[in-house]
Protein backbone atom coordinates (compact mmCIF):
# COMPACT_ATOMS: atom_id res chain seq x y z
CA UNK A 1 0.00 0.00 0.00
CA UNK A 2 1.21 3.21 -0.89
CA UNK A 3 1.93 6.11 1.27
CA UNK A 4 0.23 9.12 -0.14
CA UNK A 5 -0.06 12.39 1.27
CA UNK A 6 -1.07 16.28 -0.04
CA UNK A 7 0.24 18.40 3.27
CA UNK A 8 -0.27 21.95 4.08
CA UNK A 9 2.48 22.39 6.40
CA UNK A 10 6.21 22.01 6.23
CA UNK A 11 7.54 18.60 6.61
CA UNK A 12 10.86 16.85 7.43
CA UNK A 13 12.59 14.83 4.31
CA UNK A 14 14.90 13.02 6.59
CA UNK A 15 13.02 12.04 8.88
CA UNK A 16 10.50 10.85 6.10
CA UNK A 17 12.97 8.90 4.52
CA UNK A 18 14.53 7.32 7.56
CA UNK A 19 11.24 5.90 8.90
CA UNK A 20 10.18 4.76 5.15
CA UNK A 21 14.18 2.74 4.97
CA UNK A 22 13.39 1.36 8.42
CA UNK A 23 9.76 -0.04 7.61
CA UNK A 24 11.26 -1.70 4.39
CA UNK A 25 14.44 -3.31 5.80
CA UNK A 26 13.61 -6.63 3.00
CA UNK A 27 13.80 -4.18 0.36
CA UNK A 28 17.53 -3.73 -0.33
CA UNK A 29 17.41 -0.16 -1.92
CA UNK A 30 15.52 2.74 -1.92
CA UNK A 31 15.65 5.30 -4.79
CA UNK A 32 13.86 8.96 -4.17
CA UNK A 33 13.63 12.35 -5.16
CA UNK A 34 12.98 15.39 -3.06
CA UNK A 35 12.30 18.71 -4.60
CA UNK A 36 13.00 22.11 -3.19
CA UNK A 37 12.13 25.65 -3.63
CA UNK A 38 15.11 27.01 -5.98
CA UNK A 39 16.66 29.70 -4.29
CA UNK A 40 18.25 32.40 -6.05
CA UNK A 41 16.57 33.60 -9.16
CA UNK A 42 14.93 36.12 -7.66
CA UNK A 43 11.75 33.90 -6.51
CA UNK A 44 10.88 34.78 -3.06
CA UNK A 45 7.85 32.65 -2.24
CA UNK A 46 6.25 30.42 -3.78
CA UNK A 47 2.09 28.62 -3.28
CA UNK A 48 1.14 25.86 -4.90
CA UNK A 49 -2.57 25.49 -5.07
CA UNK A 50 -5.07 22.09 -5.18
CA UNK A 51 -8.51 21.77 -5.87
CA UNK A 52 -9.15 18.97 -3.12
CA UNK A 53 -11.68 17.40 -4.53
CA UNK A 54 -9.52 16.38 -7.24
CA UNK A 55 -5.75 16.62 -6.25
CA UNK A 56 -5.07 13.98 -3.72
CA UNK A 57 -7.19 11.20 -5.01
CA UNK A 58 -5.70 11.40 -8.31
CA UNK A 59 -2.14 11.11 -6.48
CA UNK A 60 -3.96 7.89 -5.23
CA UNK A 61 -4.45 7.15 -8.17
CA UNK A 62 -0.86 7.53 -9.30
CA UNK A 63 0.52 5.43 -6.49
CA UNK A 64 -2.21 2.64 -7.30
CA UNK A 65 -0.59 2.78 -10.80
CA UNK A 66 2.91 3.10 -9.65
CA UNK A 67 2.78 -0.21 -7.83
CA UNK A 68 0.67 -2.07 -10.72
CA UNK A 69 3.95 -1.38 -12.79
CA UNK A 70 6.75 -2.12 -10.78
CA UNK A 71 8.04 -4.94 -8.07
CA UNK A 72 7.81 -2.43 -5.03
CA UNK A 73 7.98 -2.83 -1.34
CA UNK A 74 6.92 0.41 -0.28
CA UNK A 75 6.14 3.55 -2.12
CA UNK A 76 5.84 7.13 -0.49
CA UNK A 77 4.28 10.37 -2.02
CA UNK A 78 4.40 13.75 -0.25
CA UNK A 79 3.37 16.76 -1.56
CA UNK A 80 3.24 20.25 -0.41
CA UNK A 81 0.39 22.53 -1.10
CA UNK A 82 0.43 26.55 0.57
CA UNK A 83 3.41 29.03 0.66
CA UNK A 84 6.88 27.90 0.19
CA UNK A 85 10.22 30.09 0.75
CA UNK A 86 13.32 29.24 -0.65
CA UNK A 87 14.35 25.80 0.60
CA UNK A 88 11.47 24.48 1.50
CA UNK A 89 10.88 20.92 0.38
CA UNK A 90 8.19 20.75 -2.13
CA UNK A 91 7.08 16.92 -2.95
CA UNK A 92 9.10 13.45 -1.59
CA UNK A 93 9.43 10.66 -3.78
CA UNK A 94 10.59 7.09 -2.30
CA UNK A 95 10.19 3.55 -4.14
CA UNK A 96 11.56 0.73 -1.73
CA UNK A 97 12.58 -2.57 -3.72
CA UNK A 98 14.48 -5.26 -3.73
CA UNK A 99 15.88 -4.25 -7.43
CA UNK A 100 17.59 -1.18 -8.17
CA UNK A 101 16.36 -0.93 -11.60
CA UNK A 102 12.97 -0.91 -9.88
CA UNK A 103 13.02 1.64 -7.42
CA UNK A 104 14.30 4.24 -10.00
CA UNK A 105 12.09 3.86 -12.50
CA UNK A 106 9.09 3.99 -10.01
CA UNK A 107 9.96 7.10 -8.38
CA UNK A 108 11.18 8.56 -12.07
CA UNK A 109 7.61 7.80 -13.30
CA UNK A 110 6.03 9.33 -10.46
CA UNK A 111 7.79 12.59 -10.23
CA UNK A 112 7.27 13.01 -13.98
CA UNK A 113 3.55 12.30 -13.46
CA UNK A 114 3.16 14.54 -10.46
CA UNK A 115 5.03 17.12 -12.77
CA UNK A 116 2.79 17.33 -15.59
CA UNK A 117 -0.37 15.85 -14.40
CA UNK A 118 -1.20 16.53 -10.48
CA UNK A 119 -3.71 19.14 -10.16
CA UNK A 120 -1.39 22.02 -8.79
CA UNK A 121 -1.26 25.22 -10.20
CA UNK A 122 2.35 27.18 -8.44
CA UNK A 123 2.86 30.94 -9.02
CA UNK A 124 5.75 32.49 -8.02
CA UNK A 125 6.64 35.82 -5.76
CA UNK A 126 9.52 37.76 -7.38
CA UNK A 127 9.67 41.43 -6.44
CA UNK A 128 6.85 41.18 -4.97
CA UNK A 129 4.64 40.65 -7.45
CA UNK A 130 3.16 37.18 -7.66
CA UNK A 131 2.51 35.26 -10.93
CA UNK A 132 0.91 32.09 -12.13
CA UNK A 133 3.47 30.08 -13.81
CA UNK A 134 2.73 27.87 -16.96
CA UNK A 135 3.16 24.51 -17.83
CA UNK A 136 6.81 23.83 -18.68
CA UNK A 137 7.02 21.66 -22.35
CA UNK A 138 10.19 19.56 -20.68
CA UNK A 139 7.40 18.49 -18.50
CA UNK A 140 5.47 17.15 -21.61
CA UNK A 141 8.69 16.10 -22.97
CA UNK A 142 9.11 13.83 -19.99
CA UNK A 143 6.55 12.43 -19.22
CA UNK A 144 6.14 11.10 -23.16
CA UNK A 145 8.71 8.17 -22.36
CA UNK A 146 6.25 6.45 -20.99
CA UNK A 147 4.21 5.74 -22.87
CA UNK B 1 -28.71 27.29 -1.97
CA UNK B 2 -26.75 28.79 -4.65
CA UNK B 3 -24.22 27.03 -7.03
CA UNK B 4 -20.68 27.73 -5.66
CA UNK B 5 -17.97 28.75 -8.62
CA UNK B 6 -13.84 27.64 -8.22
CA UNK B 7 -11.30 29.85 -10.27
CA UNK B 8 -7.88 28.07 -10.15
CA UNK B 9 -4.45 29.04 -11.16
CA UNK B 10 -4.76 32.07 -13.43
CA UNK B 11 -8.34 31.95 -13.94
CA UNK B 12 -7.73 33.55 -10.19
CA UNK B 13 -6.29 36.51 -11.42
CA UNK B 14 -8.60 37.17 -14.10
CA UNK B 15 -11.70 36.37 -11.78
CA UNK B 16 -10.15 38.67 -9.52
CA UNK B 17 -11.00 36.14 -6.72
CA UNK B 18 -10.74 32.53 -6.04
CA UNK B 19 -14.50 31.74 -5.43
CA UNK B 20 -18.13 33.13 -6.34
CA UNK B 21 -21.59 32.15 -5.97
CA UNK B 22 -24.29 32.56 -8.44
CA UNK B 23 -27.98 31.94 -8.10
CA UNK B 24 -30.19 31.46 -11.40
CA UNK B 25 -33.40 30.61 -11.27
CA UNK B 26 -33.06 27.83 -13.02
CA UNK B 27 -30.31 25.14 -13.74
CA UNK B 28 -27.82 26.57 -16.12
CA UNK B 29 -26.26 24.61 -19.03
CA UNK B 30 -22.80 25.51 -20.09
CA UNK B 31 -24.01 27.70 -22.74
CA UNK B 32 -26.00 30.00 -19.66
CA UNK B 33 -22.89 29.19 -17.17
CA UNK B 34 -21.04 31.54 -20.08
CA UNK B 35 -23.84 33.72 -20.01
CA UNK B 36 -23.79 34.48 -16.44
CA UNK B 37 -19.91 35.35 -16.32
CA UNK B 38 -19.94 37.14 -19.15
CA UNK B 39 -22.47 39.24 -16.89
CA UNK B 40 -20.03 39.39 -14.11
CA UNK B 41 -16.75 38.89 -15.46
CA UNK B 42 -14.45 40.14 -18.35
CA UNK B 43 -14.40 38.73 -21.97
CA UNK B 44 -10.68 37.54 -21.35
CA UNK B 45 -12.38 34.94 -18.35
CA UNK B 46 -15.33 33.65 -20.65
CA UNK B 47 -13.05 33.15 -23.47
CA UNK B 48 -10.22 31.04 -21.45
CA UNK B 49 -12.95 29.03 -19.38
CA UNK B 50 -14.61 28.50 -22.72
CA UNK B 51 -11.48 27.18 -24.33
CA UNK B 52 -9.97 23.45 -24.74
CA UNK B 53 -7.67 24.25 -22.20
CA UNK B 54 -9.39 25.13 -19.33
CA UNK B 55 -10.53 21.91 -17.58
CA UNK B 56 -14.35 21.25 -15.38
CA UNK B 57 -15.17 19.60 -12.77
CA UNK B 58 -18.75 19.63 -11.46
CA UNK B 59 -19.05 18.59 -7.41
CA UNK B 60 -15.02 17.27 -7.55
CA UNK B 61 -15.87 14.94 -10.96
CA UNK B 62 -13.89 16.14 -13.43
CA UNK B 63 -16.29 16.19 -16.71
CA UNK B 64 -15.35 14.59 -20.02
CA UNK B 65 -17.68 17.04 -22.15
CA UNK B 66 -18.09 20.58 -20.72
CA UNK B 67 -20.60 21.09 -23.11
CA UNK B 68 -22.97 18.86 -21.94
CA UNK B 69 -23.06 19.93 -18.43
CA UNK B 70 -26.21 21.12 -16.63
CA UNK B 71 -25.41 22.87 -12.80
CA UNK B 72 -28.06 24.10 -10.05
CA UNK B 73 -28.74 25.01 -6.27
CA UNK B 74 -25.85 23.38 -4.43
CA UNK B 75 -23.77 22.13 -6.82
CA UNK B 76 -19.93 23.29 -7.27
CA UNK B 77 -18.17 23.78 -10.43
CA UNK B 78 -14.63 24.48 -11.13
CA UNK B 79 -13.00 26.01 -13.53
CA UNK B 80 -9.60 23.93 -14.05
CA UNK B 81 -6.18 25.31 -16.43
CA UNK B 82 -3.49 23.37 -17.32
CA UNK B 83 -1.60 22.08 -14.31
CA UNK B 84 2.13 23.57 -13.40
CA UNK B 85 2.57 21.58 -10.27
CA UNK B 86 5.57 19.80 -8.17
CA UNK C 1 33.21 18.99 -6.36
CA UNK C 2 31.89 15.80 -5.69
CA UNK C 3 32.10 14.32 -1.86
CA UNK C 4 33.02 10.74 -1.84
CA UNK C 5 33.86 8.57 1.34
CA UNK C 6 34.84 5.62 1.85
CA UNK C 7 33.37 4.82 5.64
CA UNK C 8 34.47 1.86 7.67
CA UNK C 9 31.97 2.70 10.44
CA UNK C 10 28.13 3.39 10.42
CA UNK C 11 26.54 6.74 8.58
CA UNK C 12 23.10 7.52 8.55
CA UNK C 13 21.73 8.21 5.02
CA UNK C 14 19.54 10.72 6.57
CA UNK C 15 21.52 12.98 8.19
CA UNK C 16 23.50 13.00 5.31
CA UNK C 17 21.10 13.58 2.82
CA UNK C 18 19.65 16.31 5.12
CA UNK C 19 23.13 18.14 4.77
CA UNK C 20 23.57 17.68 1.48
CA UNK C 21 20.13 18.70 0.15
CA UNK C 22 20.98 22.19 2.76
CA UNK C 23 24.36 22.59 0.51
CA UNK C 24 22.69 23.12 -2.97
CA UNK C 25 19.64 25.17 -2.30
CA UNK C 26 20.16 26.23 -5.79
CA UNK C 27 19.59 23.11 -6.65
CA UNK C 28 15.81 22.65 -6.90
CA UNK C 29 16.11 18.49 -7.01
CA UNK C 30 17.77 15.84 -5.36
CA UNK C 31 17.96 12.23 -6.44
CA UNK C 32 19.00 9.49 -4.24
CA UNK C 33 19.35 6.22 -3.81
CA UNK C 34 20.29 4.26 -0.84
CA UNK C 35 21.43 0.52 -0.49
CA UNK C 36 20.87 -1.27 2.89
CA UNK C 37 21.62 -4.99 3.80
CA UNK C 38 18.56 -6.78 3.12
CA UNK C 39 16.52 -8.46 5.96
CA UNK C 40 15.50 -11.65 5.54
CA UNK C 41 16.75 -14.90 3.11
CA UNK C 42 18.54 -15.80 6.42
CA UNK C 43 21.77 -13.42 5.67
CA UNK C 44 22.95 -12.72 9.23
CA UNK C 45 25.82 -10.08 8.28
CA UNK C 46 27.34 -8.97 5.14
CA UNK C 47 31.16 -8.10 4.99
CA UNK C 48 32.33 -6.00 2.10
CA UNK C 49 36.28 -6.29 1.74
CA UNK C 50 38.28 -3.23 -0.35
CA UNK C 51 41.86 -2.49 -1.56
CA UNK C 52 42.67 0.61 -0.01
CA UNK C 53 45.05 1.69 -2.98
CA UNK C 54 42.46 0.85 -5.10
CA UNK C 55 39.13 1.69 -4.26
CA UNK C 56 38.43 4.95 -3.05
CA UNK C 57 40.43 6.40 -5.84
CA UNK C 58 38.12 4.92 -8.09
CA UNK C 59 35.47 6.04 -6.79
CA UNK C 60 36.62 9.53 -6.97
CA UNK C 61 36.97 8.90 -10.38
CA UNK C 62 33.62 7.75 -10.55
CA UNK C 63 32.64 11.23 -9.69
CA UNK C 64 34.29 12.92 -11.40
CA UNK C 65 32.83 10.97 -14.64
CA UNK C 66 29.53 11.48 -13.42
CA UNK C 67 29.91 15.07 -12.82
CA UNK C 68 31.40 15.92 -16.14
CA UNK C 69 28.71 13.20 -17.85
CA UNK C 70 25.19 15.55 -15.99
CA UNK C 71 25.03 19.65 -15.36
CA UNK C 72 24.96 18.81 -11.42
CA UNK C 73 25.01 21.41 -8.54
CA UNK C 74 26.22 18.84 -6.30
CA UNK C 75 27.35 14.91 -5.70
CA UNK C 76 27.62 13.30 -2.96
CA UNK C 77 28.50 9.06 -2.77
CA UNK C 78 29.10 7.10 0.56
CA UNK C 79 30.54 3.74 0.35
CA UNK C 80 30.53 1.45 3.46
CA UNK C 81 33.18 -1.07 4.27
CA UNK C 82 33.41 -3.96 6.33
CA UNK C 83 31.17 -6.16 8.59
CA UNK C 84 27.58 -5.23 8.65
CA UNK C 85 24.15 -6.18 9.69
CA UNK C 86 20.52 -6.70 8.05
CA UNK C 87 19.28 -3.10 7.83
CA UNK C 88 22.85 -1.22 7.95
CA UNK C 89 23.33 1.10 5.23
CA UNK C 90 26.01 0.27 2.66
CA UNK C 91 25.89 2.75 0.12
CA UNK C 92 23.83 6.64 -0.50
CA UNK C 93 24.59 8.41 -3.56
CA UNK C 94 23.05 12.07 -4.11
CA UNK C 95 22.59 14.15 -7.11
CA UNK C 96 21.63 17.96 -7.01
CA UNK C 97 20.64 19.66 -10.14
CA UNK C 98 18.34 21.88 -11.39
CA UNK C 99 17.28 19.74 -13.75
CA UNK C 100 15.25 16.71 -12.62
CA UNK C 101 16.23 13.81 -15.31
CA UNK C 102 20.03 15.37 -14.87
CA UNK C 103 19.95 14.08 -10.78
CA UNK C 104 17.63 10.63 -11.64
CA UNK C 105 20.84 9.47 -14.56
CA UNK C 106 23.43 10.51 -12.91
CA UNK C 107 22.77 8.41 -9.67
CA UNK C 108 21.59 5.42 -11.40
CA UNK C 109 24.55 5.83 -13.64
CA UNK C 110 26.63 5.90 -10.20
CA UNK C 111 24.95 2.99 -8.57
CA UNK C 112 25.55 0.88 -11.74
CA UNK C 113 29.31 1.37 -11.85
CA UNK C 114 29.48 1.26 -7.91
CA UNK C 115 27.92 -2.07 -8.08
CA UNK C 116 29.49 -3.85 -11.03
CA UNK C 117 33.10 -1.42 -11.40
CA UNK C 118 33.65 -0.75 -8.19
CA UNK C 119 36.70 -2.44 -6.30
CA UNK C 120 34.70 -4.06 -3.17
CA UNK C 121 34.44 -8.09 -2.51
CA UNK C 122 31.24 -8.92 -0.51
CA UNK C 123 30.73 -12.05 1.64
CA UNK C 124 27.36 -12.76 3.34
CA UNK C 125 27.06 -14.93 6.23
CA UNK C 126 24.36 -17.39 6.82
CA UNK C 127 23.98 -20.16 9.29
CA UNK C 128 26.94 -19.30 10.57
CA UNK C 129 29.24 -19.97 7.40
CA UNK C 130 30.92 -16.83 5.41
CA UNK C 131 30.54 -17.19 1.51
CA UNK C 132 31.85 -15.16 -0.99
CA UNK C 133 29.52 -13.25 -3.29
CA UNK C 134 30.19 -13.92 -7.00
CA UNK C 135 29.39 -10.80 -9.17
CA UNK C 136 25.71 -10.92 -10.84
CA UNK C 137 24.88 -11.27 -14.68
CA UNK C 138 21.99 -8.40 -13.89
CA UNK C 139 24.69 -6.16 -13.02
CA UNK C 140 26.71 -6.14 -15.91
CA UNK C 141 23.26 -5.69 -18.22
CA UNK C 142 22.63 -2.72 -16.17
CA UNK C 143 26.02 -0.91 -16.69
CA UNK C 144 25.89 -1.91 -20.00
CA UNK C 145 22.86 0.72 -20.50
CA UNK C 146 25.15 3.39 -20.71
CA UNK C 147 27.83 2.43 -23.46
CA UNK D 1 62.47 -6.35 2.41
CA UNK D 2 60.41 -9.09 1.18
CA UNK D 3 57.45 -8.66 -1.58
CA UNK D 4 53.75 -8.58 0.06
CA UNK D 5 51.26 -10.55 -1.54
CA UNK D 6 47.48 -9.58 -0.75
CA UNK D 7 44.10 -11.93 -2.13
CA UNK D 8 41.08 -10.49 -2.22
CA UNK D 9 37.76 -11.82 -2.20
CA UNK D 10 37.15 -15.57 -2.69
CA UNK D 11 40.91 -16.10 -3.76
CA UNK D 12 41.36 -15.06 0.30
CA UNK D 13 39.66 -18.44 0.79
CA UNK D 14 41.78 -20.17 -1.84
CA UNK D 15 44.68 -18.97 0.02
CA UNK D 16 43.80 -19.61 3.56
CA UNK D 17 44.76 -16.20 3.93
CA UNK D 18 44.39 -12.26 3.25
CA UNK D 19 48.02 -11.85 2.98
CA UNK D 20 51.64 -13.58 2.60
CA UNK D 21 55.29 -12.53 2.05
CA UNK D 22 58.02 -13.98 -0.52
CA UNK D 23 61.50 -13.35 -0.27
CA UNK D 24 62.36 -14.66 -3.48
CA UNK D 25 66.28 -14.38 -4.00
CA UNK D 26 66.19 -11.87 -7.24
CA UNK D 27 63.24 -10.40 -8.64
CA UNK D 28 60.13 -12.62 -9.75
CA UNK D 29 58.64 -12.09 -13.50
CA UNK D 30 54.77 -13.49 -13.72
CA UNK D 31 56.26 -17.55 -14.21
CA UNK D 32 58.60 -16.81 -11.52
CA UNK D 33 55.72 -15.76 -8.65
CA UNK D 34 53.06 -18.40 -10.40
CA UNK D 35 56.00 -20.73 -9.68
CA UNK D 36 56.40 -19.87 -5.82
CA UNK D 37 52.90 -19.92 -5.17
CA UNK D 38 52.50 -23.37 -6.63
CA UNK D 39 55.01 -24.27 -3.69
CA UNK D 40 53.00 -22.87 -1.27
CA UNK D 41 49.71 -22.96 -2.30
CA UNK D 42 47.10 -25.54 -3.93
CA UNK D 43 47.04 -25.58 -7.98
CA UNK D 44 43.33 -24.53 -7.29
CA UNK D 45 45.00 -20.74 -6.33
CA UNK D 46 47.40 -20.89 -8.92
CA UNK D 47 44.60 -21.56 -11.56
CA UNK D 48 42.55 -18.81 -10.47
CA UNK D 49 45.51 -16.35 -10.23
CA UNK D 50 46.74 -17.00 -13.66
CA UNK D 51 42.82 -17.27 -15.31
CA UNK D 52 41.81 -13.87 -17.11
CA UNK D 53 39.27 -13.19 -14.32
CA UNK D 54 41.78 -12.38 -11.77
CA UNK D 55 43.53 -8.72 -12.12
CA UNK D 56 46.72 -7.74 -10.64
CA UNK D 57 47.85 -4.70 -9.28
CA UNK D 58 51.51 -3.95 -8.71
CA UNK D 59 52.41 -1.55 -5.35
CA UNK D 60 48.12 -0.45 -5.94
CA UNK D 61 48.88 0.32 -9.43
CA UNK D 62 46.36 -1.83 -11.40
CA UNK D 63 48.55 -3.81 -14.01
CA UNK D 64 47.38 -4.02 -18.23
CA UNK D 65 49.28 -7.34 -18.93
CA UNK D 66 50.12 -9.15 -16.02
CA UNK D 67 52.59 -11.46 -17.72
CA UNK D 68 54.89 -8.85 -18.20
CA UNK D 69 54.93 -7.72 -14.41
CA UNK D 70 58.44 -7.79 -12.59
CA UNK D 71 58.50 -7.52 -8.73
CA UNK D 72 61.07 -7.15 -6.35
CA UNK D 73 61.49 -6.36 -2.07
CA UNK D 74 59.42 -3.43 -1.19
CA UNK D 75 57.09 -4.49 -3.68
CA UNK D 76 53.27 -5.48 -2.85
CA UNK D 77 51.23 -7.63 -5.30
CA UNK D 78 47.37 -8.02 -5.04
CA UNK D 79 45.27 -10.31 -6.39
CA UNK D 80 42.09 -9.04 -8.01
CA UNK D 81 39.18 -11.17 -8.23
CA UNK D 82 36.08 -9.90 -10.19
CA UNK D 83 34.44 -7.47 -7.33
CA UNK D 84 31.07 -8.01 -6.26
CA UNK D 85 29.97 -4.78 -4.51
CA UNK D 86 27.69 -2.27 -2.86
Amino acid sequence: MADVRLLTEPFDPAAELSAFAAAYPEAGGIASFLGQVRAGGGVEALELRHYAPLTLPAMRALGVQVQGRWDLDGLLVIHRSGVMNPGDPIVLVAAASRHRRDAFAAADFAMDHLKSESWFWKREQANGQWRWVEPREQDFEDIARWQ
Amino acid sequence: MATKLIFLGRLEDLAGRAEDEMSPKAPLDWKGILEWLGDWYSSDLVDAVDGHRVKIAVNGALVADKSGIVVGDGDEIAFLPPVSGG
